[in-house]
């Protein structure tokens, strides 16, 4: 897949089409992968990578990339293109400037979660016939790839690329997912065990801003939380209360918006299933507003810039499931 | 749930300026009374009110928000109560999923003419924070009353 | 040297928490670490460090500097400054007892800042020599022996027992506190543990990885360097990088008004941030290039113009397994590295 | 415990004075009457108004000033604006003094001084210039070079001309850089106005104003055959704590608030060009 990728973006570039390729670049390991611009055939072969640990979304990038001179080649994963997709709706990325190639996705790795079994010293992770074989410094690991999947991908929603210019391997279907099901699963706990859960996992949040800068969607110039104007510029949470503020206005800003691609929590250094707060307006929209999956078109209107008259009462979230 | 009669709770009410501004006007040239602690703000349209309004008020120290606005259909803006219809559902819907008592918060159309009605919902919506206490799920320590 | 064995390590535990305020790291998922208050039956973690670093003790993401009451035109002050408690912390690593070092150098300094120095007179820092280090340590390029680690009192484990070595009158003095529970110890065995930690030291993917490019006298060449640009550009301008960096010290500091007055704190800010340097009329550090270059050439430039060559960095790791794209120290200092 | 720097101290805002559409000079003293602290020529403090924000400001009044401090301020940003409104007693907090000063006592004593400033620049220089006229036997001849936009913006214009031109000790050239009724100065921009005057070379400058002013204006006496060794400057970079551990003011490895924010151009000219 590397080879013929890398074989594909140095054509390209020979014939003109493209100046610039937006890709994945090798690190010091195996798992450290930076997203990065290439310019000479010589840079592709030398430092393009794409392989288990790929994880990273490109799409946000690309709504600087598309602004500057010449066209860019992106590979973009079936998740990647409805970030896309969603960018391109809102005028973020100038569609004309890039070259999309879609690529297979995942499912990747996660090299916390090899970590997470203890395996320290990592030297190389080889994938054979979905067992991973782990050289360490102390020794040779092994353990079941399905393990080790990133938690991004677990709940994977679609292989289907929803905007390319050409493909690299074979379009999927959308799939049928059990995303929901830990929403579910907090949703029919009591309002004190969901307090008690959230407490615990907004508490390690550091404020470190990754899961904002991360996000595709949130691609603000000037954001509230930066802006001393906003009165809530706040640059650490002093309080507990300015944790939940962040949380719930990063998820709100992005309801409607959010395609679920999951870089949030992939990114978070703490961990948080920061996910899960899009995933609850997913749903709710869903399940309130009729099936939308953001991304899936450029055409749609997003549900929160949308009503009918008909449209269900807050009352709603009052009278249902567990108080 | 032990209720403490002497606890009298911070209601903050968004009101639009059309509609539930003038019933709150009507409830009092009318003389019918409503709970002194709620405090009204006045919005131009129940969609100018945004998600960190609601917040905010919690931080400084509310116990229980309320937004009022025009019936769906009579906004004076057109549309704009039936945007805040569906934000609101999903703000009140996420401080549920985060565990906030969810009678802390409340959404009623008001008309200009309905003065009774304003006073009965404030009526109602004192009670029901009354009975929850003080907010604690949702203060900011630093703000909390000496 | 003075031990105890292993299965005696949370009686040990106990007798200090009966008597000062201990830390001590904890597993929150497998293998992923922090620092709590040590209650009874708590496990010490075998992971290598702590996500967040042990900065946190003497420099805290948040603190109150002062209050104010505002009255008409009358302003009153309240210093609400409190002598901190005695603390212990608990195993901190090699990496981390350095970056005391580097935060003392800033703020010990005249003038002094009297939050932080209350908190390291308070505070006994306990160390615990490394056994297993990881791919993503550099320590030794910092001069840092992970075998022979600072601070007041240094641990040792060889497996079976921990053996501990005053290193400070402070430490000494804590040795003394608790020599009841220990017993001299045979540390042969210790030293094997000590020298095959040596070794893995010496096949580290990272052991080579050299300083000589970097110091204060380079201060221009660096700066100009045009590999910058290329190092920059995926750089997404979070503070992860600067939050879970032991040695990153810069701060903000705000006011809040909390409704019964104004409070003034100061909180961890980053470099990296864009609104960092902003001012009234402009900022010197419109794109994040400046704001990337500001943050590893005060690290491995600035702090060691200032301090005697002493860098900025302790190779604890911490950025190269955090950060969201993977940029890293040792990228920086791979790519603006001069080869022979 | 010992006092702490971050912690401020309390003024009272005993005089306000409009001198320019958008500055004014506030005389601050301590509660208890006279200087919250002393100073030296070119250091700077740090105001705030609580649950406003803290600003650094160039002390505008002369050390030898015992009976107050004065803060000439441009409205300019948030806390600027707060500090415009405010009325004669209102209490504000100040710490201090921070950062270098020009070395009045030291490299300058005994030379000839030219001062070179343009709108708000005044302000720190102000300082300096007062401090020379009170020991005045200390120091050779004083020239002072003065541009703003308009006559209405120059700051401390009363004091300008009823002291410093009335003095026959100094030199004073003011210009304006448009044409305007009722002025019958020189008209043109600060850096060009220096190269006509044509200044000797022995001079040591003293010079503060916009980057731009400051900028050309180098460039003009270099032209003259000034050398950077010569000409001093004041620089001002976003502060929060004032004692170089912040971490944001600094230009290479020197902090503006501890370092400077006197600067040489010989030694700005070592360090990175970020400011």
């Amino acid at each position: 897949m590397q080879e013929a990728m890398i074989k594909r973006a140095v054509q390209l570039l020979a014939d003109g089409t493209v100046n610039r390729v937006m890709g994945w670049k090798r690190g010091e390991f195996v798992y450290d992968i930076t997203p990065a611009v290439f310019t000479t055939a010589e840079e592709l072969e030398k430092d393009f990578v794409c392989d288990d640990f790929t994880q990273a979304n490109l799409s946000k990038y690309l709504v600087k990339e598309s602004r500057k001179e010449g066209k860019i080649l992106a590979f973009l994963k079936p998740c990647d293109t409805y970030s896309f997709n969603q960018l391109v709706k809102e005028h973020r990325i100038i569609r004309e400037n890039v070259y999309v190639i879609g690529i297979p996705g995942g499912p990747k790795l996660d090299i916390e979660k090899i970590k997470a079994k203890g395996i320290t010293g990592i030297l190389s992770v080889e994938n054979e016939n979905y067992t991973l074989k782990i050289e360490t410094i102390y020794g040779t690991e092994t353990m079941p790839f399905s393990e080790a999947v990133s938690g991004k991908c677990s709940g994977c929603k679609s292989k289907k690329h929803v905007a390319y210019d050409e493909l690299i391997g074979d379009d999927g279907e959308v799939l049928d997912s059990n995303r929901f099901d830990m929403v579910a699963k907090l949703e029919n706990m009591t309002s004190q065990e969901r307090f008690d859960f959230w407490r615990g996992e907004l508490s390690k949040c550091i404020r470190c801003n990754a899961c904002r800068n991360v996000c595709p969607a949130c691609t603000c110039e000037n954001c509230v939380f930066d802006n001393p104007k906003s009165g809530i510029d706040q640059k650490a949470a002093a309080d507990s209360f300015e944790e939940k503020m962040f949380h719930i206005i990063r998820a709100f800003h992005v309801a409607g918006r959010c395609t679920d691609c999951g870089e949030c929590s992939r990114v978070c250094p703490q961990n948080i299933p920061l996910h899960l707060l899009n995933r609850k307006f997913i749903k709710d929209i869903n399940e309130l507003y009729g099936e939308y999956q953001a991304g899936a078109d450029t055409t749609s209107r997003a549900p929160l810039n949308n009503y009918n008259a008909d449209d269900c009462e807050p009352s709603v979230v009052h009278e249902r499931g567990v108080e | 749930m032990q209720v403490n009669e002497n606890f009298k709770p911070v209601i903050v009410a968004f009101c639009c300026n059309w509609c539930s501004y003038a019933g709150a006007d009507l409830s009092g040239t009318n003389r019918l009374n409503y709970p002194a602690n709620v405090k009204i703000i006045r919005v131009p349209c129940s969609c100018r009110v945004n998600p960190m309004f609601i917040l905010r008020a919690f931080q400084k120290g509310a116990d229980g928000v309320i937004i009022c606005g025009c019936h769906p259909g009579d906004c004076h803006y057109t549309s704009g109560n039936y945007f805040t219809r569906r934000r609101i559902t999903l703000l009140y819907s996420m401080l549920d999923f985060l565990g906030i008592e969810r009678k802390r918060t409340r959404l009623e159309w008001v008309s200009a003419a309905e003065g009774a009605k304003f006073a009965s919902v404030m009526e109602q919506f004192v009670s029901d924070v009354q009975k929850l206490g003080p907010n604690r799920r949702l203060e900011d320590l630093r703000c909390r009353k000496q | 040297m003075l031990k105890i064995s292993a299965d005696r390590l949370n009686d040990l535990f106990n007798r200090i928490a009966s008597e000062q305020t201990l830390y001590i790291p904890v597993d929150r998922e497998p293998n992923t670490a922090e620092y709590r208050k040590y209650e009874d039956g708590m496990k010490l973690s075998e992971s290598l460090n702590t996500v967040r670093s042990a900065k946190d003790f003497f420099f805290p993401q948040t603190e109150n500097l002062a209050e104010f009451k505002v009255e008409g035109k009358n302003i009153e002050i309240k210093d609400i400054r409190e002598e901190s408690g005695d603390f212990v912390v608990f195993g901190v690593r090699a990496c981390d007892a350095r970056s005391f070092s580097i935060l003392d150098k800033v703020f010990l300094s005249e003038p002094v800042d009297s939050f932080y120095k209350n908190r390291r007179e308070h505070g006994t820092i306990i160390t615990m020599a490394c056994t297993r280090p990881s791919e993503t340590c550099f320590c030794t390029a910092f001069g840092i022996d992970p075998t022979a680690p600072e601070g007041d009192v240094a641990v040792f484990a060889d497996g079976e027992n921990y053996f501990f070595l005053d290193r400070t009158e402070k430490g000494k003095k804590f040795i003394e506190s608790v020599a009841d529970m220990l017993e001299d110890g045979d540390t042969s065995k210790l030293e094997e543990v000590k020298e095959k930690t040596r070794e893995i030291m010496k096949k580290l993917p990272l052991a080579g990885l050299g300083t000589d490019s970097f110091g204060g006298d380079k201060l221009n060449e660096l700066f100009n360097s045009p590999k910058w640009a290329e190092l920059s550009e995926s750089c997404l301008g979070c503070g992860t990088c600067t939050f879970v960096c032991p040695t990153c010290q810069c701060y903000d500091i705000r006011d809040f008004n909390t409704g019964n007055g104004i409070r003034r704190f100061r909180c961890w800010d980053s470099c990296m941030y864009s609104d960092f340097t902003k001012m009234a009329h402009g900022n010197p550090r419109l794109s994040q290039l400046e704001r990337f270059r500001q943050r590893f050439m005060h690290k491995l430039v600035y702090f060691p113009a200032n301090n005697d060559g002493e860098f900025g960095c302790v190779g604890c790791g911490r950025c190269l397994s955090r950060c969201p794209v993977s940029l890293n120290i040792v990228k920086v200092m791979k790519t603006l590295e001069v080869k022979e | 415990m010992n006092n702490d720097t971050l912690i401020p101290l309390i003024g009272v805002v005993t005089d306000i004075r409009q001198d320019t559409p958008d500055v004014k000079t506030f005389r601050v003293n301590a509660l208890e009457g006279g200087k919250v602290f002393e100073h030296m020529p070119g250091q700077c403090a740090m105001l705030s108004i609580p649950g406003v924000g803290e600003g650094m400001f160039s002390i505008t009044s002369s050390p030898t000033n015992k009976e107050f401090m004065e803060f000439s301020i441009k409205k300019c940003g948030c806390l600027t604006t707060w500090l415009h409104q405010m009325e004669v007693g209102q209490q504000i907090t100040i710490r201090g003094p921070y950062g270098n000063y020009f070395p009045v006592e030291t490299e300058l004593k005994g030379k000839d001084l030219l001062f070179i400033a343009g709108g708000i620049g005044l302000a720190p220089l102000r300082s300096v210039i007062n401090y020379v006229r009170d020991n005045r036997s200390n120091y050779g001849e004083v020239q002072i070079v003065y541009g703003s936009r308009s006559k209405d913006d120059l700051v401390d214009y009363q004091e300008i001309i009823s002291e410093w031109q009335a003095d026959p000790n100094i030199e004073v050239n003011l210009t304006i850089d448009n044409p305007q009724e009722g002025w019958d100065g020189h008209v043109g921009f600060v850096p060009n106005y220096v190269k006509e005057l044509n200044p000797s070379t022995n001079k040591t400058v003293l010079v503060c104003g916009p980057p731009i002013m400051i900028k050309f204006t180098l460039a003009g006496l270099k032209e003259l055959g000034f050398t950077e060794t010569q000409v001093y400057t004041t620089m001002e970079l976003r502060m929060k704590c004032g004692v170089g551990k912040c971490g944001r003011c600094n230009i290479g490895n020197k902090y503006v608030c501890k370092d400077g924010p006197v600067f040489r151009f010989d030694q700005l000219g070592e360090l990175p060009d970020e400011y």
